[in-house]
């Protein structure tokens, strides 16, 4: 294997696997390599990781903290525990957390289905939130011809600011505010469909792990008939008259 | 096999507030059904003609969430009076629809609803129907709830599965077959 | 300017003061001048006037004295004589007793032997109090960048990072990492671009020593980060500020302008080839931009989030670059480390916290203000005796240190010493030296959901942990304080505590719980009664009685 | 993004965007200046403008998103005109001990207005600072930028009612979160 110069190749054990890895690989990177399974939400590969979500949060032995696997790089004689059971509890207090913070109305959501929130909390057990929901008064942006922008389900991953920033290089998205009073926001807090920066790709509206950004026509709501391409409807009156 | 002589369950199915489609795929469980008569007496239920909730429940199952006072009594009348509390579908497991009203002041929503939006009566009406609360709340936000079976509506296999595991005793798990909005 | 040209200044200013027979000082820091001490200072200056006292009688403005709950504080006859809660009014009555020593009227004096002032051990605050924070004269006088100038001609950098190490100086910013460790690092990280900055975004609600030295005496902190600039090798500094301390920013800037102009900052300083620069950076309003990634992140001219650590700033900080990042306090106490040695301050304090520590001494206790006093000092000295123990007659309570990331230390631990891992023993932390007294009107339940409302908006809300955790947990105290909670609440609560300790990003999640831990340990019956009873013991909060009925807002 | 330096004009010819101009000067149009140029807008016009934001974001090529997020991230920075005389009470933890929130309550009573409010008039707005750095003075207030100390609610009200003047029932205009 050829490494870049200072990069070296390390051996390391992840869940009781023993694993090799390149010392610029993340614990996330070699683990997945290895099928070792680690739950991740504001991460997304081609993206830079900023290690907010602690979804990822490991073990490492001789640490006293717990490190998030998508940002550690690995090191030579790492021992890397993925699954503990205090691991997994604050994993599932993570999500619980997100689902109480916002109104994550599943059911009726454009992304019931296809939702990385709502299948992560299926595969890691979370079947009702013990804490009160806050139900906060968060707008639906549908200024954009093309898209919409549901803030009642966003999880503030900011994976649409760092592939609108670094991807697309527009910069269209950030964030306003702070805490849970934190936004994800278009230009200078405008409608979305006023921006003068988006250039309407849609990347944000891909990356999205919820139903947070949207494409217009999804919703069971929005299904439009075009009768138009039925002409011989009006024909057939014409005639019937 | 001493099946004969096993008392029946009693089961008991509640409907609060929710649009009765969890009630709908309890009925799509369809000619299994009859295999469920045999192993359970339903003593309650939008189903059957009982007007008050009964004493000395095995399972109740609870649809819908907690939206106004008469919710409130019963989900605690019903806590009191069954041994395993299941929460059956999204609304009475997370709030879902009924809970979208929350993130409005209960008065401007009375207002909306009855002062500016009606054309005639315009009064929020006090008798006959119960007062809402404040907020919509998930069973388990007011009485401790045994299981948990998400979906909108849970599937009638899914259904069908929770009440054959808790007929044989055990808990069911059912995170393979069901989730949040399925 | 060279080490001859320095030693004339001082030599020339000294002299100056010494043809005057008295010296009045007037404290003109935040404190004093909030209570009107520039107009006491102007009366004394016309008092002195009217009676031609011009050439034996000078008047002074100099930085805090400590003592600000009794200010304006004025001090004459080298700190003989003190005065406080002075009015302009009292200006003909304060030179009666300093030039004619006369008695003055009673409630103005003080006792300069109070244990406030005599159990004080001073070496960050050495010139407070004593010189002019707006001359740089004043400071060169006082020994001022001495140790620069010392370093610079005399000792290469690894032997500065060395006098450090020795000295077992810990970072007075409140997590105690070892400052000699931090210099070393920085020393090694190439021979690249490398920056200074020092933290002076004093956020912890309760704490103003930080304030008080930059306004006291603000080029003993310039000084400080001039040697650390050349022991790890940077030519630049930052200082970044909280823009809610406009004096404190002032003096700093008064400062910078003097020692530029004197050679002290700058290209070639000391004659030598040794370049730094210092530039300030104010803070806008945000807690977080103390984390040190925080506050890089907003110096580079962002919002103040913090990233995952490592990589830490000493290996990549401020726009990639190694970057050393101390608090002011830290800094402060270089140029002493330096001039005296750090074996001399490795014999102060205790065996794994050396030197002395700056408290900032509030709440209910009598003497509130600013101390400077020995590690390994005993709180109950620190209250009882310094502080002059609790006012009207009631009970002590606890003494909350380390803000919101500090805990409440109840009275059975008044007896352990105070140095970083004594306090961490029993939940609390060193913190930046705010130390708040609690007597028996406050209420604990209050005091963890007044920290935890100040985490929450303080939040910057980049980990769920964190920006969640804490508004779940401020609503639980809420619903605890306003008598409407369970017991599943507080178990609810107690789990939660845990997890935003363990999975947050940064150390503001990582510590946000610490007020809430020592109050549910030390002062759980104080819980239960809002809880089980409905009853806040001291009457702070006002629990509903009836559980059911305010349960679900029916 | 706005990739290129372009020469824009300021929003209006108000003579104060010369001031803005000269801070943005001193750093050299550097983007890392972005904090310090708005507290210089803050500084000038008592408030942070849509217009000014836009002006700034484009002088110093920064997107208007990461300006906006930067002018809503800390709490110092505002974007609503301030009442001619300001009344901030501390509720840091010395002042919060010794009773801050019945000064809140007193200068309520007095005015009406709750943390973050100004009166319709415009005469009054009244905030609170997380810690003014004057604990040992506790319990305190800022007046138009003046600290003072060991305020009483006797003493708070009195400032209250110098500052609103004659009008009575001072209405409120604008609530808010400031911090």
């Amino acid at each position: 294997m050829s490494t870049a110069p200072g990069v070296e190749i390390c051996t390391l054990i992840i869940e009781n696997r023993e694993c090799g890895g390149r010392s610029d690989q993340t614990i996330l990177d070699v683990a997945e390599e290895y099928g070792i399974f680690i739950p991740t939400l504001c991460r997304l590969p081609g993206l830079s990781s900023i290690g907010a979500c602690r979804m990822c949060l490991v073990e490492v032995k001789g640490s006293n903290k717990l490190l998030p696997a998508c940002v550690t790089k690995v090191q030579e004689g790492m021992e890397v525990t993925v699954n503990s059971e205090r691991l997994e509890a604050y994993r599932r207090t993570t999500l619980e957390l997100l689902f109480s913070e916002r109104n994550h109305i599943c059911s009726v959501c454009v992304t019931n289905g296809h939702c990385d929130l709502q299948s992560l909390a299926q595969k890691l057990g979370v079947n009702h939130i013990t804490m009160p929901y806050l139900h906060p008064h968060v707008e639906v942006d549908a200024s954009h011809p093309r898209f919409i922008a549901d803030h009642n389900r966003c999880i503030l991953c900011t994976r649409c600011i760092r592939v609108c920033a670094e991807i697309e290089g527009a910069h269209t998205w950030d964030l306003m505010g702070r805490g849970t009073k934190a936004r994800v926001i278009t230009d200078l807090n405008r409608p979305w469909g006023e921006s003068e920066s988006c250039t309407g790709c849609g990347k944000c509206v891909q990356v999205c792990p919820t139903g947070a950004l949207s494409e217009k026509g999804q919703a069971a709501g929005e299904m439009m008939k075009r009768r138009q391409f039925l002409p011989y409807l009006s024909m057939m009156r014409e005639v019937g008259k | 096999m001493t099946k004969a002589k096993t008392p029946k369950a009693r089961v008991a199915t509640v409907w609060l507030d929710g649009c009765s489609g969890c009630h709908m795929s309890l009925l799509d469980i369809d000619e299994r059904l009859i295999l469920l008569a045999d192993k359970i007496d339903l003593v309650y239920s939008p189903l059957v003609d009982a007007k008050d909730f009964p004493e000395n429940v095995d399972v109740a199952i609870v649809e819908g969430a907690v939206s106004n006072t008469e919710d409130l009594h019963k989900i605690k009348l019903i806590r009191k009076n069954s041994r395993v509390l299941v929460s059956l579908g999204d609304c009475a497991v997370t709030g879902n629809i009924p809970s979208m009203r929350t993130v409005f002041p209960l008065q401007s929503l009375l207002d909306r609803v009855y002062d500016e939006n009606a054309t005639i009566n315009k009064k929020v009406p006090t008798k006959v129907v119960p007062k809402l609360l404040e907020q919509v709340h998930p069973l388990h936000e007011i009485v401790p709830v045994d299981v948990y079976v998400p979906g909108c509506p849970p599937s009638a296999d899914t259904i069908f599965l929770a009440i054959s595991e808790l007929l044989e005793g055990r808990v069911p798990q059912l995170n393979e077959v069901t989730r949040f909005g399925a | 300017m060279n080490q001859d040209d320095l030693a004339n200044i001082a030599v020339q200013t000294k002299q100056e003061e010494s043809r005057y027979d008295h010296v009045i000082k007037v404290c003109v820091a935040a404190g004093c001048l909030s209570a009107n001490s520039d107009q006491v200072k102007t009366q004394l200056e016309s008092e002195v006037k009217q009676r031609g006292l011009e050439s034996c009688c000078k008047v002074k403005g100099v930085g805090c004295m400590g003592l600000c709950a009794a200010g304006p504080l004025v001090a004459g006859e080298g700190n003989e004589k003190m005065f406080q809660n002075v009015t302009p009014a009292d200006a003909s009555a304060i030179l009666d007793s300093i030039v004619d020593n006369k008695p003055a009227p009673e409630n103005v004096v003080i006792d300069s032997h109070l244990d406030f002032f005599t159990g004080q051990k001073k070496i960050v605050l050495e010139n407070s109090g004593e010189i002019d924070p707006e001359r740089v004269e004043d400071y060169i006088a006082a020994d001022g960048y001495e140790a620069l100038f010392h370093c610079i001609t005399k000792l290469k950098p690894l032997g500065v990072v060395e006098q450090v190490t020795k000295s077992g100086l810990r970072g007075r910013g409140g997590a105690g990492f070892p400052t000699g460790l931090k210099w070393t690092t920085v020393y090694k990280a190439g021979t690249g671009q490398k920056y200074v900055i020092c933290n002076a975004d004093e956020g912890d609600p309760g704490a103003f020593m930080d304030r008080s030295v930059l306004e006291s005496d603000p080029h003993r902190v310039l000084e400080g980060m001039a040697i650390a600039g050349y022991a790890v090798g940077a030519n630049k500094g930052f200082i970044y500020c909280r823009a809610e301390y406009p004096l404190a920013v002032k003096r700093l800037r008064t400062a910078i302008r003097q020692a530029e102009s004197h050679g002290l900052l700058g290209n070639n300083i000391g004659e030598t080839h040794f370049d730094f620069k210092i530039e300030i950076r104010l803070g806008a309003g945000a807690f977080v931009c103390g984390e040190e990634t925080a506050l890089i992140a907003s110096i580079e001219g962002g919002r103040g989030t913090p990233r995952p650590r490592p990589p830490f700033p000493a290996q990549s900080g401020l726009w990639d670059c190694p970057t050393l990042i101390n608090n002011v306090e830290t800094f402060a106490n270089i140029p002493p480390i330096i001039r005296r040695g750090g074996e001399w301050y490795s014999t102060i304090g205790t065996e794994k916290s050396k030197g002395t520590k700056v408290f900032a001494l509030a709440g209910r206790v009598v003497n509130t203000g600013l101390i400077e006093v020995p590690m390994g000092i005993t709180l109950r000295e620190i209250i009882f005796k310094l502080g002059g123990g609790i006012p009207e007659g009631r009970r002590f309570k606890a003494v909350q240190s380390g803000g919101p990331s500090g805990g409440c230390v109840p009275e059975q631990y008044l007896d352990i010493p105070v140095d970083y891992d004594s306090l961490a023993s029993v939940g609390s932390i060193m913190g930046s030296g705010g130390m708040i007294v609690m007597d028996e009107t406050s209420c604990m339940v209050d005091v963890a959901k007044f920290f935890m409302d100040f985490c929450m908006s303080e939040s910057c809300g980049k980990c769920v942990p964190c920006r969640v955790g804490t508004t779940q947990m401020h609503n639980i105290l809420e619903r605890i304080s306003e008598g409407r909670a369970t017991q599943n609440d507080l178990e609810q609560l107690k789990e939660l505590t845990g997890m935003v300790k363990a999975a947050s990003l940064c150390g503001l999640g990582q510590t946000a719980p610490n007020p809430t831990l020592t109050t549910l340990r030390y002062f759980m019956d104080e819980y239960k009664a809002h809880i089980e009873e409905g009853r806040c013991p001291a009457g702070i909060c006002h629990p509903v009685k009836d559980k059911e009925e305010a349960e679900v807002g029916a | 993004m706005l990739t290129n330096a372009k020469v824009v004009s300021p929003p209006s010819d108000d003579k104060r965007w010369k001031i803005i101009d000269g801070t943005m000067r001193r750093h050299g149009h550097q983007p890392h200046s972005l904090i310090e140029v708005l507290h210089t807008m803050q500084e000038t016009f008592g408030f942070l403008t849509d217009d000014g934001l836009r002006y700034v974001a484009t002088s110093l090529r920064v997107p208007y998103s990461k300006v906006y997020g930067v002018a809503t991230f800390y709490h110092f920075f505002t974007m609503k005109p301030p009442g001619k005389h300001t009344c901030v009470v501390c509720t840091g933890t010395a002042c919060h001990i010794k009773g801050a929130n019945t000064l809140l309550a007193a200068v309520q009573e007095e005015s009406g207005l709750k943390a973050g409010e100004t009166t319709r008039d415009g005469s009054l707005s009244l905030l609170t600072a997380r810690c003014v750095g004057s604990c040992g003075l506790a319990p305190a207030a800022v007046f138009d930028g003046q600290v003072a100390g060991k305020i009483t609610t006797d003493s708070i009200k009195r400032r209250v009612r110098d500052f609103l003047g004659n009008e009575t029932d001072a209405e409120i205009l604008s609530v808010g979160e400031h911090q």
